[in-house]
């Protein structure tokens, strides 16, 4: 298998490492949250939508140039659709946190 | 090519002339410890027919006498033992295996020997013996499976013997790249290859024979009005020509993965005994194509009637092959059962060859088109064959004229071809059935496979060549390649008329699976009996298990299942297909990383000055680290390691920390992620020192720990354990991209660009004060505990130095760039002399660490929390952090949690082992009672005796308590006093002094 | 007809013509009073159990497929109940009881052969780690023995103990773990659950849920709608699919296992060994090949095939222990779609939705728990409660911060 | 007071053993050479600094910053490209080399550096079967049409990370590659590397010699 990294192009999937599906966004996290709070972070660390078709997820090409990378793939064919970079690989400004 | 009876010399079944072998280059083999000749150009199995041997193998089940069935790798039956000592391997396909000077093959599956087996009783069972019997019996009694049923099924089944021992060869594994990757280099992948290259792509044509041709080799005919072996060597050249092109015979496309990626096996000297120096034995390559081309023809199919398993009984194209590859003649007189024109053609090879045909018995009557005349024709079938372990004396035919008995010495069957689609089902796709030519045929290839010639059901020559051209040329153009293809070669499309038949239905045992021993009865039972799907079948009869994977029975056995059920074939549907495409060596899948190269190997930069001293490594992850130092008369490690911790404790020493991870981290931002990583603070940390951290992973549970210093506003260097140095790394670009991208920080590993060393002891400023340029003040006030800089060193180097300390005592640890590591440890034995300094190891490290409570990897689990380490208190409460909300969940803070404690054995004598559980003094020992363990042990020097550190529930608030070290894999139960984790120094007065 | 050795000799005399199917092949009814989705190992024990525990047999398991398509028929056979977290422990004891009856049970040979488990240890800490793991078996009451170098060569000398890149320095060891013939387990389930009335309905594929006031009533198949008092998911691999019918988001990904068999070769492995450095772990089938495997492939897949990475991961690890496998052949190369859980241990539940009870994530683990998974599922879905022995395979431990994480890696599925 | 030497030893002092090994005689298919003492410094840019990282780059190296996926050749160093926004000033010649005191000057506020100088290990590979033994290595495809030279990846060997670049052809007009390995890696990739060699016969220099 090859994965597409914007920066370097096509590599051996065994450059990269995998964590899952990238819709989650951590949530903010107010000191005075208490359990609302817990129930977010609960659903963004536990639950999975785990869909059979494409989905977004975060790849590492860890053995390579070190990004993070957001990829369209799915997970019947294993097809990447796009890959495109995490916000903050590289050094290209983004304004605001998790503006993704 | 004129054939002739006439035979040379020992070889009974040679062809005077003729065929593609070299006979001035004859070899002798041994089969069955017979020493026997063939000629450079014979596989095994051709060399065997053409020393009239008919009798090869025994079947898995039964026992039964088989001979060769097939002339490559789909054989089922001729498999043999190949090669001795180290290098024999099991079920070497005769087939496929290249004949070379004294190769040694042995029959397999027969005890004593394979004339007499006396497992072939399992025949006379065969009553009982029927598919899934061994699901109804052998249940009672209940021990006795395991004592004596199943070690007598094991020694029964099994097939060959492999060696037992380490494989002598080697192997490796590379990479190649192109635009078009042709599968098969037949006449569809020849010119398929031909139009792709001449175009101008990449193109790389595998196949899995010796030589390139395919059925060409065995068939020849006519391609643009020359010999076919003529065309063929004009397209090898023009192949070979052009730079574009790479040809790789021996050479068996065994997989297709995802994104164009071919998993693909090169027997790089299978054909010689053993490899020359330096070589390997076969090659695993990962070939990456844009598109690829399969034209890996079509397999012939048995028919399935009593005795068509008896040796000589073989398929008509391998007939033709070994008479016309390689001259050697299967029978001197040979019938055939057919029921398509294909296999009628093998009439002209037998003729030509000078051998007589006995006979063609097709259930048509005659074949639709060709001259057959002087031919005995019988219409009907095959429903006996007469004979012995030697092979085939006579068919007995049910035909027109009722039931005759013909004399014949080989059978040649042929039940039609099915495409070798194997290839474009690999990603699961199902292949469509054609009723014309009663085969199923590709469909839903993987993305950029195209499918051609015999291998999608276009089966005569003719149509091999166009649609492998316009393959070529369509692939080439997809991947970019702007040339001409060029024409395409042309051929004459013979006649393709079938009509199908699987299975003549009398009595008698019919095979379908060779070497599975699965009869149609075995299928009909298995319909009977509710195993209709295909996949059931599969799995109740083995039906398609064997080293075949079912190529030459899978499609006739699920057609004898659609006619039991009354289902159409396409409906009935076959089984999944599964790579490899033919079987690989473990060896070659494995390639160099075997022994001692299984994993990199990470060398400290003190490696090879700690070997001269004579230390113990001992593997951390990949790294390799001095264990310890053992001095000439110690004797027990234990020995060294008390010395080394007492050197520290009283003296001075040091040890190789570099293996550390270090993170360099940069930015102006570099303090506030810190702040969100870490759960205590950072961004108040003052330039010039150090802290302890700790970080959690979001679900609260610690993560990893280690130490942090701040070398300039926007620069702190990080440590990581050894162990999580990898993953810490990968956590905090996914914190610096994907969390907080609106931070200013760069991160860089700079774990190899420093060598760090521990320096450890009461002497530890002395021997600083011998290194270091007099200039620098080591003072506990010029150099704090906590604190960081930058020092001259005499001689003229600049070192990082660090206080801190993980053993307990006053401590510091010196960074020099990597290069320095031997000349600093050198340094450091030099400038300890005086205060008898001492190189200490890993387990030393350990030793300290436990007295000082430290916890490290043991404890930090993956399940424990900063609360259960004793560290909770660290947890900012002014910012957030990661981990920190869900670090708050019930069950992680529920009081009955194990925290860390000290463990100490009642009896000063008893030694302490890890893995020994906590149960409360006179509990017995059970779920209820299980408080927890011991994490880690070692021999306190200082306090004289095993100690250490355990996670046991309430443990915080126990100290004191007596409980008991409960160990029953080591059958010990003694008493132990729960404490302070901290054994050495509590108040810190030392590494402070 | 009962199967035995008496039975088939009389079968032979009739050239074995009288034998009827394993199981009835029903049509549908209207109504069940459970249905069971899913006819893997899991479903088809579960409605066993029913049945012969708990009384309710009009209970229907639905398969999408053919019965054992699933992960039970494709995966390396292991059984054993080396666990050391409390939960695990006594669960995975219960099962091996199980299967020490289960032909017996059954009347059907699923071949339960208790050669035993070898897991390989490199290292002291790892040697600790399973001292650990072994001393809370031996208090659980179950069989676990620590072995040093010298006790592992007299087991299985073949090992790679001369030029490994990380020296083999013992095992733990369970006798009483080994293998069964997993199709056997399915079909000896299925036979045994039809005798005692239970409808197993192939080719039937749920697609939907019927819900009348938040309450499961039914489900809609491929083969028409059935209706259910109660509705118990095992569906392995396909737990989030049919869970989203429900509305239902779960702590699971589906992740690709793969697994590899060799050619047949004679006895060469006496039981279960697995490998402490590398991914690998292996036995031999009673047929003689190699049955092997090793890590996931890493990614959320449903393709139910694996990739090449792995196997050549997978047959490194072998070779660094047993370079004698060099010249065996692997045969074939397969995959199964995990239900891997974010803390790698099952959860048997109800859900949040009223009537549907969830029997889910397995990982690479659950071919070993099938007994005893199908009759705690059937205690839950009878009674309405936990069974005594899967108290904490709760869904809302995840809630709780109560994971039973064998492996301490987290949420992470591609990890356990 | 004693005396301190401060030698520098090279990760591969024990494993380049210079000379000729593996199959045949005659001309080798594989040439390897390993330099110590090399100035390697990592430079990443700041966050939307990169217009001023190329401009103190053009003016510290007299190159600009290297374009994805090449090797930019500077007065006294090669820039190499190793990442989104960053690459590896690199240097045979350090005391020619602009120092990290000067670099830090010159990027200061602008990019974020880290000395790797000791943190890589360089080896070089070329001969007319370098191709040959580098596919065993690493999966790029290193076709003229796609890696010609100038051409820089950071790929896995082995599963460990390089820095990997094409260099101008050798003396007999064949490939030649340079690679940075991690130091601690070094030994062991370094036998791969032989070991991948030999059945085309390697010819390998003693430490500092070669190109
Ligand atoms: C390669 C591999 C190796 C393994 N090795 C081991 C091992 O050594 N030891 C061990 O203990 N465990 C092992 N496992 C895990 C074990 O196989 C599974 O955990 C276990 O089989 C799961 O339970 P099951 O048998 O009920 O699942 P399955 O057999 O997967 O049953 C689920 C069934 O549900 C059906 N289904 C799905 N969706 C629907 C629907 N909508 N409608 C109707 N039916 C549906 C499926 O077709 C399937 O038949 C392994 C798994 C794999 C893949
Ligand atoms: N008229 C008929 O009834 C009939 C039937 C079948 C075949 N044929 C004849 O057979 C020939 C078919 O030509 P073709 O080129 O399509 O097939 P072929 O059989 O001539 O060649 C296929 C080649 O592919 C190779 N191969 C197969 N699988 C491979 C793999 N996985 N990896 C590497 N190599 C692999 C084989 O070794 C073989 O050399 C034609 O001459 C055709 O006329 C005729
Ligand atoms: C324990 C075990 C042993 C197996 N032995 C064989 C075998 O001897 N021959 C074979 O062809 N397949 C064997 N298989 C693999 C199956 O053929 C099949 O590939 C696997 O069950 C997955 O099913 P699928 O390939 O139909 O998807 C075995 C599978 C298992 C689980
Ligand atoms: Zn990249």
């Amino acid at each position: 298998m090859r994965i597409a990294c914007p920066f370097c192009g096509a590599r051996d999937s065994g450059e990269f490492t995998y964590l899952g599906d990238a819709s989650p966004k951590r949530p903010a996290a107010p000191l005075d949250g208490g359990a609302a709070v817990e129930e977010q972070f609960y659903d963004y660390v536990y639950l999975r939508d785990n869909v059979a078709g494409f989905t977004r997820e975060y790849w590492y090409h860890g053995g390579g140039c070190r990004s993070w990378l957001i990829a369209e793939r799915s997970t019947t064919t294993h097809e990447f659709k796009s890959v495109a970079a995490a916000p903050g690989a590289g050094a290209a400004k983004t304004a605001q946190a998790g503006e993704r | 090519m004129e054939g002739s009876t006439r035979t040379v010399a020992g070889q009974s079944h040679r062809l005077g002339s003729g065929g593609q072998i070299d006979r001035n280059a004859p070899l002798n083999f041994t089969f069955d410890g017979k020493t026997m000749t063939g000629f450079a150009g014979d596989t095994l199995a051709s060399a065997l027919v053409a020393n009239g041997v008919r009798l090869v193998g025994r079947s898995f089940k039964y026992h039964r006498p088989r001979g060769i069935l097939t002339a490559g790798p789909e054989e089922p039956n001729a498999l043999v033992e190949l090669r001795t000592g180290a290098r024999r391997e099991a079920n070497t396909r005769a087939t496929t295996a290249e004949l070379y000077d004294g190769l040694v093959a042995q029959s397999q599956n027969r005890w004593p020997s394979l004339r007499n087996d006396l497992m072939s009783v399992n025949s006379l069972f065969s009553p009982i013996f029927v598919a899934g019997f061994y699901y109804k019996t052998f249940m009672w009694p209940a021990k006795f499976w395991e004592a004596l049923y199943e070690p007598a099924i094991r020694r029964a089944a099994g097939l060959g013997k492999t060696a037992g021992i380490a494989d002598p060869d080697h192997y490796d594994k590379a990479w190649a790249h192109c635009d078009v990757l042709v599968v098969g280099g037949g006449a569809t992948g020849l010119a398929a290859a031909l139009a792709a290259g001449r175009a101008g792509a990449r193109v790389i044509i595998c196949d899995d024979d010796s030589r390139l041709g395919g059925r060409l080799l065995s068939d020849g005919g006519e391609i643009d009005g020359i010999d076919a072996l003529d065309w063929l060597q004009g397209a090898i050249a023009e192949l070979s020509s052009l730079p574009n092109v790479r040809i790789m015979t021996r050479t068996a496309v065994f997989g297709v993965y995802d994104g164009g990626d071919f998993g693909v096996l090169e027997r790089v000297n299978d054909h010689l005994p053993q490899p020359p120096e330096h070589q390997v034995r076969q090659r695993l390559w990962r070939i990456s194509a844009k598109r690829s081309i399969v034209g890996a023809g079509a397999i012939e199919r048995p028919i399935v009637f009593p005795g068509n398993d008896r040796p000589a009984v073989m398929m008509a194209s391998a007939v033709r092959t070994y008479v016309n590859r390689f001259a050697a003649l299967p029978g001197k007189r040979i019938a055939l059962f057919v029921n398509n024109d294909d296999g009628w053609s093998t009439v002209d090879a037998i003729r030509r060859a000078g051998a007589e045909v006995a006979a063609v018995i097709d259930p048509r009557g005659k074949a639709a088109v060709g001259d057959y005349s002087g031919v005995r024709v019988v219409q009907g079938v095959v429903s006996d064959v007469g004979g012995g372990v030697d092979g085939v004396s006579s068919v007995t035919v049910n035909g027109a004229g009722g039931i005759q008995k013909i004399e014949a010495d080989c059978l040649a069957m042929s039940g039609g071809w099915n495409p070798n689609l194997a290839l474009s089902c690999f990603h699961r796709g199902k292949p469509a059935w054609r009723d014309d030519i009663a085969a199923f045929v590709p469909a839903n290839a993987p993305t950029g496979m195209t499918m051609a010639g015999a291998a999608n059901g276009d089966l005569s020559l003719g149509a091999c060549l166009r649609t492998g051209h316009a393959a070529g040329a369509m692939a080439a153009a997809e991947a970019g390649a702007k040339g001409k293809a060029g024409n395409a070669a042309k051929a004459s499309d013979e006649a393709f008329a079938i009509k199908p038949l699987w299975h003549v239905q009398v009595k008698g045992k019919a095979f379908v699976d060779f070497q599975h021993d699965v009869t149609a009865s075995d299928v009909q039972l298995a319909q009977r009996e509710g195993f209709e799907s295909v996949e059931h079948l599969k799995r109740y009869t083995t039906l398609g298990m064997a080293t075949d994977q079912g190529k030459t029975s899978n499609v006739t056995g699920l057609a004898i299942m659609a006619d039991a059920v009354g289902r159409s074939i396409a409906d009935t549907g076959t089984t999944v297909y599964r790579p490899p495409y033919a079987p690989v060596a473990i060896g070659a899948l494995a390639g160099h990383n075997r022994d001692e190269n299984f994993h990199a190997t990470r060398l400290t930069p003190s490696h090879h000055w700690a070997a001269e001293r004579g230390a113990v490594f001992v593997d951390t992850g990949l790294w390799k680290r001095a264990q310890w130092f053992p001095l000439p008369g110690e004797t027990d490690w234990l020995q060294s390691v008390t010395r080394e911790v007492l050197a520290v404790r009283n003296g001075v020493g040091f040890c190789d920390v570099s293996t550390l991870g270090k993170v360099d981290v940069r930015g102006a931002d570099a303090g506030t992620f810190l702040d969100r990583v870490y759960i205590n603070a950072f961004a108040s940390l003052a330039v010039g020192k150090a802290r302890y951290g700790l970080m959690l992973r979001e679900d609260g549970i610690v993560m990893d720990d280690g130490t942090t210093s701040r070398l300039a506003e926007d620069h702190y260097l990080m440590t990581t354990t050894t162990a999580k140095a990898g993953p810490v790394m990968q956590h905090l670009e996914f914190c610096r991209q994907v969390l907080w991208p609106e931070l200013d920080v760069q991160l860089s590993s700079a774990t190899d660009q420093w060598a760090q060393f521990s320096i450890a002891g009461p002497r530890t400023r002395d021997l600083l004060q011998a290194l270091v340029d007099p200039s620098e003040d080591m003072s506990n006030e010029g150099f704090p505990f906590m604190g960081v800089r930058t020092v001259k060193l005499r001689g003229g180097m600049d070192a990082r130095l660090f206080r801190i300390s993980f053993s307990g005592e006053m401590a510091f640890e010196i960074a020099v760039p990597a290069r320095y590591g031997g000349a600093m440890a050198r340094n450091l034995m030099i400038a300890g002399e005086p205060f008898g300094v001492t190189p200490y190891g890993t387990e030393a490290l350990g030793v300290m660490r436990i007295e000082k409570g430290h916890v490290a990897g043991p404890e930090l689990n993956g399940t424990t929390t900063a609360g259960d380490l004793g560290l909770g208190k660290m947890a900012s409460k002014k910012k957030d952090f990661i981990g920190r909300v869900l670090s708050q969940r019930e069950a992680l803070t529920a009081p009955d949690r194990q925290v860390v404690v000290g463990i100490r054995p009642l009896d000063k004598a008893r030694r302490l082992r890890s893995g020994a559980h906590i149960i409360p003094k006179g509990g017995i020992p059970g779920p209820e009672t299980d408080q927890g363990y011991v994490t880690s042990v070692c021999f306190s020097p200082t306090q004289n005796q095993w100690l250490g550190l355990g996670l046991v529930s309430h443990g915080a608030e126990r100290h004191g308590e007596i409980v008991k070290a409960h160990d029953p894999l080591r059958n010990e139960t003694y008493d132990v006093e729960l404490c302070s984790p901290v054994f050495y120094d509590p108040e810190g007065v030392r590494q402070r002094a | 007809m009962k199967y035995s050795i008496f039975s088939l000799a009389r079968a032979a005399l009739s050239s074995h013509k009288n034998w009827g199917r394993a199981w009835r092949d029903p049509t549908p009814k209207k109504q069940y009073d459970v249905v069971i989705i899913g006819g893997g190992g899991h479903g088809l024990a579960t409605a066993y159990f029913l049945a012969k525990e708990y009384g309710i047999r009009n209970v229907a398991v639905l398969e999408k497929g053919w019965i054992g398509s699933g992960n039970a028929g494709r995966n390396t056979t292991i059984i054993r109940s080396n666990y050391m977290l409390p939960g695990n422990t006594g669960f995975y004891e219960m099962s091996m009881k199980l299967w020490e009856r289960m032909e017996q049970d059954l009347n059907y040979n699923t071949m339960v052969s208790q050669r035993g488990i070898i897991n390989l240890y490199h290292s002291d800490a790892q040697r600790d780690a399973f001292a650990r793991r072994g001393n809370t078996m031996r208090i659980n009451g179950i069989d676990a023995e620590l072995l040093d170098a010298v006790e592992i060569r007299k087991i299985l000398p073949f090992l790679n103990y001369d030029n490994a890149r990380f020296p083999i320095m013992g095992g733990l060891m369970q006798r009483r773990g080994g293998t069964a013939r997993h199709d056997a387990v399915v079909w000896g389930y299925a036979r045994a659950a039809d005798q005692l009335g239970v409808d197993i309905i192939q080719n039937c594929e749920v697609t939907g849920f019927q819900r009348s006031n938040g309450r499961i009533t039914g489900v809609e198949t491929t083969r028409g709608t059935i209706g259910a008092g109660k509705v118990g998911m095992a569906v392995a691999g396909s737990t989030s699919r049919v869970a989203a019918m429900a509305d239902l988001r779960l702590p699971i990904e589906s992740q690709v296992l793969q697994a590899f068999v060799t050619e047949a070769i004679k006895p060469l492995i006496p039981g279960v060994v697995t490998f402490g450095a590398g991914h690998f772990y292996v036995s031999q089938s009673d047929k003689g090949g190699l049955v092997f495997g090793g890590d996931l492939d890493g990614y959320n897949s449903y393709a139910q095939r694996g990739n090449m990475p792995v196997m050549e991961d997978v047959c490194e690890g072998g070779m660094a222990i047993m370079p004698m496998i060099g010249r065996v052949r692997l045969l074939r190369q397969w995959g199964g779609i995990m239900d891997m859980s974010m803390d790698g241990t099952p959860i048997i539940d109800k859900t949040p939705v009223d009537g549907l009870y969830l029997n889910a994530g397995w990982c690479y683990g659950g071919f070993k728990a099938t007994p005893a998974s199908g009759l705690v599922f059937a205690h839950l879905l009878a009674r309405d409660e936990p069974h005594e022995e899967a108290k904490r395979f709760r869904l809302d431990r995840f809630r709780r911060g109560a994971m039973i994480d064998e492996k301490g890696q987290g949420a992470q599925p591609n990890l356990h | 007071m004693p005396d301190f030497l401060w030698n520098s030893q090279s990760p591969l002092e024990k494993a380049v053993i210079a000379g000729r090994h593996g199959a045949g005689k005659g001309t080798p298919g594989v040439s390897l050479s390993h330099v110590g003492d090399i100035a390697l410094v990592q430079v990443m840019a700041r966050r939307g600094r990169n217009a001023d990282v190329a401009k103190a780059a053009k003016k510290l190296f007299g190159t600009e910053t290297p374009a994805m996926l090449k090797v930019a050749n500077g007065k006294s160093a090669t820039l190499i490209w190793s990442g989104p926004d960053q690459f590896l000033a690199f240097s045979q010649q350090p005391r020619s080399a602009p120092s990290l005191e000067q670099m830090e000057e010159a990027f200061a506020g602008t990019a974020s550096l880290s000395n790797q100088s000791d943190g890589r290990c360089l080896i070089r590979i070329s001969g007319p079967s370098a191709n040959d033994a580098l596919a065993k290595l690493t999966s790029l495809d290193l076709h003229d049409s796609v890696f010609p030279v100038g051409a820089a990846a950071t790929t896995s060997i082995d599963h460990t990370a390089v820095n990997f670049w094409r260099e101008a052809d050798d003396a007999g007009a064949n490939p030649a590659y340079a690679m940075l390995v991690f130091t601690s890696f070094a030994d062991t990739l370094w036998h791969l590397i032989v070991d991948s060699s030999l059945e085309y016969g390697v010819e390998v220099a003693a430490i500092g010699a070669g190109h």
